[in-house]
């Protein structure tokens, strides 16, 4: 096999669960992997661009909806870089409700993704029960903020709500029948035999490895890689509400799913603690409308890793640019590393294993042996091709 | 004339799909309750039906138009006469001769073959790899499938669907003396079904539809009558077999009921098996299970 | 013999229109969303909204669809897929825009790599604000979009310009 | 490792009612701070423009029918808003308000979203400016 | 560790190389870097592993510095450096550190499509972000750029 040979694996273009759609080509010389590139842009919209058109509040919002299900980590990443920016310094009460609502946003994204994770292994039940509970914390969060995603719960300086007895009193009942529930979920994800199938041993990442690559999030600590922006670099109220760094060794998929539901039960744990030890006093500082120049860096822990931001201000009314790194950009970009020199065979298992939501991994790829005619390969093909590889010693 | 009318109305024909329809309605609202939801109405499946035959059919370009358009009438045609042979409603079959059993099997088995073709002349990716998928899981719990249906007629010495049916009626419930076959037939029969843990020929999230991606309008519509034809027919025979023959129509419905109620409790309570591990199951356990009890049958018969 | 065929006639699109407003199939297309529409769409499927009741099965295949469910604005890399998939589905068809960005471009207007909303790039039959909307408010969608079908079914849609 | 671990779910969902709300026919309560659509109380309007200003959807335009006189129409649309509250943060005369009970917006065509307020003969101004 | 100590250590690597070197905040230190310097910062960090790329920022100045930069941050707990190299608006052209840190290219695939910086021997020189139909030669984070529906 001299001809070099092209993989491309396409993301169905529509697909209700999540994620934007991505399109990877791999490039082979016989069976080494010699390069690999992945085509995004489905879901670009220019934001960045146009946040340098807009002023800094209408931005705010602008970059809350870079995404849905990390919402308030986008626009708390950005109201932390704008006040580190213009120097204001916000009020005990904002933090911790701006913590609050970064917990509560992590319970629904870690269910959202245990739901989706269990409908891709065909285990529709799951996903049906995960989606049931995490209605409870939406119903939560609607409550607390006034929408159900996107909550705009920050302004520019502060918090646009405050919490009051009743609500804690709900948050609370709430968290116990989570509480309750997600033993049950971790039961099921480290014992079910038909799931577990699809998930030990499966995508194994290195802790080196995952370490040099720079993957972010529950992926990295699955692999026993500590890193968390909560507790390295602490921000918002997370000085005082210190999280318990959760880690695995495998660094399989099992490790994975244990990672993020016991993240679960140290958001509990947060959310109780700071309900129980808000401070008293103001929701917003006075912020300035125009900011001098300057450039700040800006680090948030969103449920799927580390969200980086750089903002810069020229003393306008707008920014002259921002910059923001998203945690699935930083671990897609080790999935590509990790693939060249590998194995044709070992595709499959790394694309799997390093990226937090499988929703397109699993899917196919099509061959395309210089320029002719398509051929098609699925990923048991694939799959299987690479038990054959090995001696079928599957 | 009046067979004519028993092979257009009933038990064939007409009876036998809108049988399919509410069976197949049980079984969507059983998930769906299982799943702590609503579920559909109990039209549903006669609407989705109607729907589809009014609905335009769009012929993909470079396809053999015939085989696209008669496929879906082969399917819906061989799954019907299958049920010809089997006892529905708790009426003896309409038409009855020596070694039945086996045509029924096959004819059944028609139905698969016709979807993983219709994939495979569809040429769309993701249709041939669910036709691919379709057929590689055919041949996988084909034979353990048949060999668990021949046990009960082993012991009751007969090929034909009725006399299996009356020396079921007559003796203690094979599913007690055959405990393992009733199990095969039941995991085959869902197999056949393509429902999970066998639904990867269809896996939404890899494949969209599997072989019968590209179909719309009327040949979907015979697909999902074929489809539930089968089911009838299936469970009905399952029934039959292995829980102590059919012979009135209450029996009918409780029977096949019941049998209904275990494939929806176990679909829902497993994740989907990858195409490899479906296919090591049959060849590795199930071929196995059957052989097992097939050694313990003729050493019974050899003892007693 | 001309009455009975009238009737006869209507009494068929009565079982069309009743079959079609009682079985709607869908699929989804994110042309460019935030993903916060697309999770309200699959939470209205969940046991709490039970989006089955009404007879709506999610699809993946076009070709199997009746409704195609579109979320976000039109960004140019996604307008031809979004074009495809239309044309794809078999008549009669209808289209379900979810949230304002889909509508109108929300809060994405006057960014350089979006062609526009949904209704610029394929005919539109419910729009449904919000940003996002609650799964209630999608279910409001379809049975607004259900309604809009029972009186006298609507023909055939023309075909999209462009 | 166990077979079915989701059983007992299962068998507990089945001897229970689904958790389903029936929407439409049962409507929840919605909760106070849900945010629908946008209202306006022109009569303590200053005309300071801020709530537009700073509108990241250019979902609201204040249109000046006399200034002198603080004679204001409003145009909203409810298919540009984001639901964000930040023109209800901006308005420090507070005439702003998000309705929590009137969130069902979906229509047929986009004619209703397009809303006008103020007292009659401002937003009649307001649409004849419109219609030149 | 803690971030001073993490950050003494970086300027212990970094000093040989840099042009400049400023601690612009307590978590802070940003190298100013020529381009033919940068390969030998970046190498140094890797070889100490001290920390990991997050991500890389490419910027345009503006009209009146006429410059481009990039930034190279890496983070290290709660420390961030910055290596930082300014390029001119004519022309700019920069070493991949892929050679490196493989996980770079998909950043300089982006600064090479949004700003039109050529990143030298970058292995990969597919379209990331950007349409298939975008125009050649059009870098949308350029403050000159024109771009139609970018108006408001
Ligand atoms: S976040 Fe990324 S993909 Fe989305 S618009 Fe911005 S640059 Fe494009
Ligand atoms: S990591 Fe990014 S894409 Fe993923 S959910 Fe969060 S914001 Fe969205
Ligand atoms: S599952 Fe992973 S690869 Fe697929 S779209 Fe989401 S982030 Fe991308
Ligand atoms: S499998 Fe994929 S296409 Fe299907 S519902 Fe899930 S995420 Fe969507
Ligand atoms: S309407 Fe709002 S939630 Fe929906 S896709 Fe657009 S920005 Fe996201
Ligand atoms: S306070 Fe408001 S109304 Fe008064 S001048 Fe300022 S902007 Fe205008
Ligand atoms: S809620 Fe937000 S988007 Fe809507 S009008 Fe007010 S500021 Fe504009
Ligand atoms: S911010 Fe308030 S006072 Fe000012 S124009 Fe808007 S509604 Fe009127």
């Amino acid at each position: 096999m001299t001809e070099t040979e092209k993989f491309s694996i396409p993301i169905g273009p529509q697909h209700p669960a999540l994620k934007e759609p991505e399109h990877f080509v791999f490039s082979v010389d016989g069976e080494m992997v010699t390069s690999a590139s992945v085509r995004l842009g489905y879901a670009h919209r220019g934001i960045e661009k146009s946040t340098e058109n807009r002023n800094w509040a209408q931005n705010l919002y602008l970059l809350e909806r870079i995404c849905g299900i990390c919402s308030h980590t986008h626009a708390l990443t950005y109201c932390l870089g704008v006040e580190k920016l213009a120097g204001v310094e916000i009020p005990p009460r904002a933090n911790a409700i701006r913590t609050l609502v970064a917990e509560m946003e992590r319970v629904h994204s870690h269910l959202l993704w245990l739901g989706v994770a269990a409908h891709e292994a065909g285990f529709d039940t799951l996903f049906m029960y995960s989606w049931r509970d995490r209605e409870t914390i939406m119903d939560l969060l609607e409550q607390l903020t006034g929408n159900r995603v996107n909550y705009s719960a920050n302004v520019l300086g502060g918090v646009k709500f405050d919490v009051d007895e009743e609500l804690a009193g709900a948050i609370l009942d709430g968290l116990d029948y989570l509480e309750k529930r997600t033993y049950h979920y971790l039961d099921v994800v480290t014992t079910d035999a038909a799931f577990l199938q699809r998930t030990r041993g499966v995508g194994v990442m290195s802790a080196e490895r995952a370490e040099r690559l720079g993957v972010v999030g529950p992926t990295a600590r699955a692999s026993s890689v500590a890193r968390d922006v909560r507790i390295d670099a602490p921000y918002a109220g997370y000085d005082e509400y210190v999280p318990n760094l959760i880690g695995h060794t495998t660094g399989d998929l099992e490790a994975r799913f244990e990672v993020r539901i016991k993240e679960l039960f140290e958001s509990y744990r947060l959310i109780r603690e700071i309900l129980a030890t808000i401070p008293e006093g103001e929701l917003t500082s006075r912020m300035p409308r125009r900011i001098k120049a300057n450039e700040a860096f800006s680090r948030v822990e969103a449920p799927r890793g580390e969200v980086f931001y750089y903002l810069r201000s020229n003393g306008s009314d707008k920014p002259d640019r921002i910059k923001v790194r998203t945690p699935t950009l930083c671990n897609m970009a080790s999935v590509l590393t990790l693939v060249i020199g590998q194995q044709l065979a070992d595709i499959p298992m790394i694309l799997v294993g390093v990226d937090p939501c499988f929703s397109c991994n699993d899917r196919m790829v099509a061959i395309n042996r210089g320029g002719r005619s398509e051929e098609v390969w699925t990923w048991e093909r694939l799959r299987q091709y690479g038990i054959d590889y090995y001696g079928g010693s599957h | 004339m009046i067979e004519l009318a028993a092979l257009l109305f009933f038990p064939g024909g007409l009876f036998v799909l809108l049988n399919g329809m509410a069976y197949e309605w049980v079984d969507r609202k059983l998930v769906a309750r299982f799943q702590n939801r609503v579920g559909p109405r109990w039209f549903q499946p006669l609407a989705d039906n109607v729907k589809l035959l009014v609905n335009e059919e769009v012929i993909p370009e470079n396809v053999d138009a015939r085989l696209f358009i008669t496929l879906p009438v082969v399917a819906l045609a061989g799954v019907l006469t299958a049920a010809l042979y089997v006892p529905i409603a708790g009426f003896d079959p309409a038409f009855s001769f020596e070694g039945d059993l086996i045509v029924t099997i096959y004819m059944l088995s028609l139905l698969t073959m016709a979807t993983g073709l219709a994939g495979a002349n569809t040429r769309d990716r993701f249709s041939l790899i669910g036709a691919t998928r379709t057929l590689t899981q055919l041949f996988s719990y084909e034979a353990p499938f048949l060999l668990a249906f021949l046990a009960p007629a082993v012991v009751a010495g007969s090929w034909q669907i009725s006399e299996i049916n009356d020396y079921a009626g007559d003796h203690l419930w094979l599913i007690l003396t055959q405990p393992i076959g009733a199990i095969v037939a039941l995991l085959g029969l869902m197999g056949k079904l393509e429902i999970p843990p066998f639904d990867a020929p269809e896996a939404e999230t890899e494949i969209v539809a599997g072989a019968l991606t590209e179909y719309s309008g009327r040949g979907l519509a015979l697909f999902h009558l074929g489809r539930n034809v089968e089911l009838v027919a299936g469970i009905t025979l399952l029934a039959a077999f292995y829980l102590g023959g059919i012979s009135n129509p209450i029996e009918y419905v409780l029977k096949t009921l019941a049998v209904l109620f275990v494939l929806a409790t176990v679909q829902t309570a497993v994740a989907r098996l990858r195409i490899d591990q479906t296919v090591g199951v049959w060849w590795r356990y199930g071929v196995l299970l059957v052989l097992l009890q097939w050694l313990a049958l003729i050493g019974a018969e050899v003892i007693f | 013999m001309q009455r009975l065929e009238r009737n006869w006639n209507t009494a068929i699109e009565r079982i069309k229109t009743w079959a079609r407003t009682n079985s709607p199939w869908v699929v989804h297309f994110n042309s460019g969303s935030c993903n916060g529409c697309d999770i309200e769409i699959l939470a209205a499927l969940t046991p709490r909204y039970d989006l089955e009741r009404f007879g709506v099965e999610l699809h993946g295949s076009p070709r199997h669809a009746d409704v195609l469910i579109c979320t976000g604005p039109v960004t140019r890399q996604a307008r031809d897929r979004l074009l495809r998939i239309y044309e794809q589905m078999p008549e009669p068809k209808f289209v379900v825009a979810i949230g304002s960005c889909a509508i109108s471009g929300g809060v994405f207007q006057g960014c350089y790599n979006i062609v526009g909303h949904i209704d610029e790039v394929i005919p539109v039959d419910v729009y449904v604000p919000g940003c996002p909307p609650r799964p209630e408010a999608i279910i409001d969608g379809v049975v607004k979009l259900l309604g809009k079908l029972r009186p006298s079914p609507k023909p055939v849609i023309e075909e999209p310009a462009g | 490792m166990r077979f079915g671990t989701m059983f007992s779910d299962i068998v507990s969902s089945l001897l229970r009612r689904p958790i389903t709300e029936l929407y439409p026919v049962e409507r929840r309560a919605t909760p106070d701070r849900l945010r629908g659509q946008l209202h306006w109380d022109w009569e303590a309007c200053t005309g300071c423009s801020l709530c537009a200003k700073e509108c990241p959807a250019q979902a609201v335009d204040l249109i000046v029918i006399d200034k002198k006189a603080k004679q204001f129409a409003m145009r909203y649309h409810t298919d540009r808003c984001i639901y964000c509250a930040q023109c209800v943060v901006n308005c420090r005369f507070g005439c702003l308000e998000m309705s929590s009970d009137e969130w069902e917006l979906a229509s047929a065509n986009k004619d209703p979203f397009t809303v006008y307020y103020g007292d009659e003969a401002n937003v009649e101004a307001a649409l004849a400016d419109r219609a030149d | 560790m803690q971030t001073a100590e993490r950050l003494q250590q970086a300027r212990e690597l970094l000093e040989p190389r840099a042009l400049e070197l400023v601690e612009p905040s307590t978590d802070r230190l940003d190298a100013e870097m020529s381009p033919d310097s940068l390969t030998a910062g970046v190498q140094a960090l890797h070889d100490h592993r001290w920390g990991y790329l997050s991500t890389i920022t490419g910027l345009d100045l503006g009209p009146d510095d006429g410059r481009l930069e990039v930034l190279y941050h890496f983070c290290s707990g709660g420390a961030i450096v910055t290596l930082r190299v300014k390029l001119p608006h004519e022309d700019p052209k920069v070493p991949t550190i892929s050679k490196i840190i493989p996980s770079a290219v998909i950043f300089e695939q982006e600064i090479e499509e949004m700003l039109g910086i050529d990143v030298l021997d970058i292995p990969i020189k597919e379209r990331l972000f950007l349409p298939d139909d975008w125009p050649d030669g059009v870098y949308p984070l350029r403050k000159d750029a024109q771009l139609e529906g970018d108006n408001e």
